[in-house]
């Protein structure tokens, strides 16, 4: 191949753009025939199959992409932000109502805890700790909320059933 | 030198030090030395051409001015011997000499610093890939834990059974606590209804600190009659 | 080298990260030896040199970044989709005492300068280049403020310590 360093350009721009390139402008930017174009980019991907790479070109919506391999996927999403994994007071008095009064709604949950709710249960959503569980038939039709298996596992819980009812924790005297 | 002839082409300088060394870069005088009247009239013409311009003049050119004639005017000042023995090696250009040295060693290093990231932006990067967050599930909870948050929430609100447990209540769910209430109150409230989660000294403090955090964010005003009156908060939106 | 596939591993998690990635970060997620994805990194540097490669990795604020190789840069700016964000003149001198001064209060900044620097300081703390570092014991307790990691990479500078560098090479005597 007569024009190696062709290839080297065709890279940075890909890189360097991160959308889907189209073969018309890459041939216009580099001066070079559309067909030309195609037949350095086979040639990009054949070489980048080697394991040595990481990177691939794809095509898509009619141009070519620099992506990741696919199969190094496990090991790029290991980048992801990692997130505080402790629970505020807040959150577990919530998390507690839901568990307790399921299904139950944003405005039961904050007349018991007296303050707005919205925060926390943004939160124990984006947590998978409970889940929406369709609305209830009332004015407004507020969304019910739930706890879900990541919750029942995170507690060591078989099943719901393994929680005490309600009428088993009410105080039966003062001295609790 | 004189300031006849000498046509000053109207830049804006970021301050009287960037004029200053502008002017002793055009006249090309030696920085140790400066000839301070030279200057002087040359830096006044410059706030003069400014004003019919009408461009603000800032006050820091005019604190310089003022610098500038007061080292001129000290280095006109027929010195007894005895007094410029006392004082000798001490010019009264020295102080504005250093600063414009310090100046200068910052302006040359901006001037590296633009070198640099201009050869920096030759190697073009990419934005970062967009991940959902993980949020891995919380480790170490056990059924008592959830069992001691709703008992807590219980004795809460039945505060004749209110058995003081040790509990954590953080400034900022106290200031979202605090917001909630006033927006449920029309924007206005006593401070002792602020405390409404298990009425522990704890609180207290949290909420304490979270109204004194709220007013330094300028969310909320207090006012209180006499000292020990209760505290009225008042939501500022 | 035996481990030609981790090379392609850690091309993946650069692509991906966009930002300089430490290698305690690369040794983590691949559960290797730090030293050893220095050699393996420098072993793709020199593979990235063939001209039939885009690419290079520079090593910036403490990391590695893949980036477009400089020689490529006429090419890959005719993109026209590259950010200019050049920094004004107020913007160099403050950071330049910033970093050098570091840490520092507003009103040390504004005595070098001779001007209000509240605007400029909110610039740069908009665009990450200084961030906030406590607060000096003295009267009023002012802010004291330090560069951050975003400062070492806009100027690609390994780390602090380049500074010192950058000093001795000033047209005049660092007086002072």
């Amino acid at each position: 191949m007569f024009n190696r360093h062709l290839c080297g350009a065709i890279e940075a721009l890909l890189f360097a753009s991160g959308q889907p390139l189209l073969p018309e402008r890459i041939a216009g930017i580099l001066d070079i025939h559309n067909d030309h174009v195609q037949t350095l980019i086979n040639d990009m991907i054949s070489s980048m199959a080697d394991e040595k790479r990481g990177l691939t070109i794809v095509e898509v919506a009619g141009g070519y992409q620099l992506c990741t391999k696919p199969l190094l996927f496990p090991i790029v999403s290991k980048l992801a932000d990692i997130q505080d994994n402790r629970l505020s007071t807040a959150a577990l008095e919530t998390l507690a109502i839901v568990a307790f009064k399921q299904p139950v709604t944003r405005q039961e949950i904050e007349s018991i805890r007296g303050v707005n709710a919205d925060r926390v249960i943004a939160t124990l959503l984006d947590r998978l700790l409970i889940k929406e569980m369709g609305r209830k038939e009332a004015v407004g039709r507020p969304i019910l909320y739930g706890t879900t298996n990541e919750f029942l596992q995170c507690f060591g819980l078989k099943s719901l059933d393994d929680l005490p009812t309600i009428a088993s924790l009410l105080p039966t005297s003062p001295a609790g | 030198m004189s300031s006849a002839g000498y046509t000053i082409k109207l830049e804006a300088f970021e301050g009287p030090l960037a004029l200053l060394m502008h002017l002793i870069e055009k006249n090309q005088v030696d920085i140790y030395n400066i000839p301070i009247a030279a200057i002087t009239e040359q830096y006044l013409d410059y706030l003069t051409t400014m004003e019919q311009f009408n461009m603000d003049v800032a006050s820091e050119f005019l604190v310089m001015a003022a610098t500038l004639l007061q080292i001129k005017s000290r280095m006109l000042l027929p010195r007894p011997v005895v007094l410029e023995e006392i004082e000798e090696g001490i010019d009264p250009r020295q102080e504005l000499v250093e600063r414009l040295l310090e100046y200068r060693k910052f302006k040359e290093i901006s001037l590296m610093l633009n070198t640099l990231s201009q050869e920096r932006e030759h190697f073009v990067t990419r934005f970062p890939q967009e991940f959902a967050k993980q949020f891995p599930l919380p480790e170490g909870l056990c059924l008592d834990d959830l069992l001691k948050a709703f008992a807590a929430l219980w004795e809460s609100s039945i505060p004749e059974f209110a058995v003081i447990t040790p509990e954590q209540i953080s400034v900022k769910d106290k200031m979202y606590d605090i917001i909630t209430l006033l927006r449920n109150n029309n924007g206005s409230l006593d401070f002792s209804r602020t405390i409404i989660r298990t009425g522990s000294r704890s609180e207290f403090i949290a909420a304490f600190l979270a109204l004194l955090e709220l007013i330094r964010l300028k969310q909320i005003v207090i006012s209180q009659d006499k000292p020990f009156a209760p505290i009225s908060l008042m939501l500022k939106e």
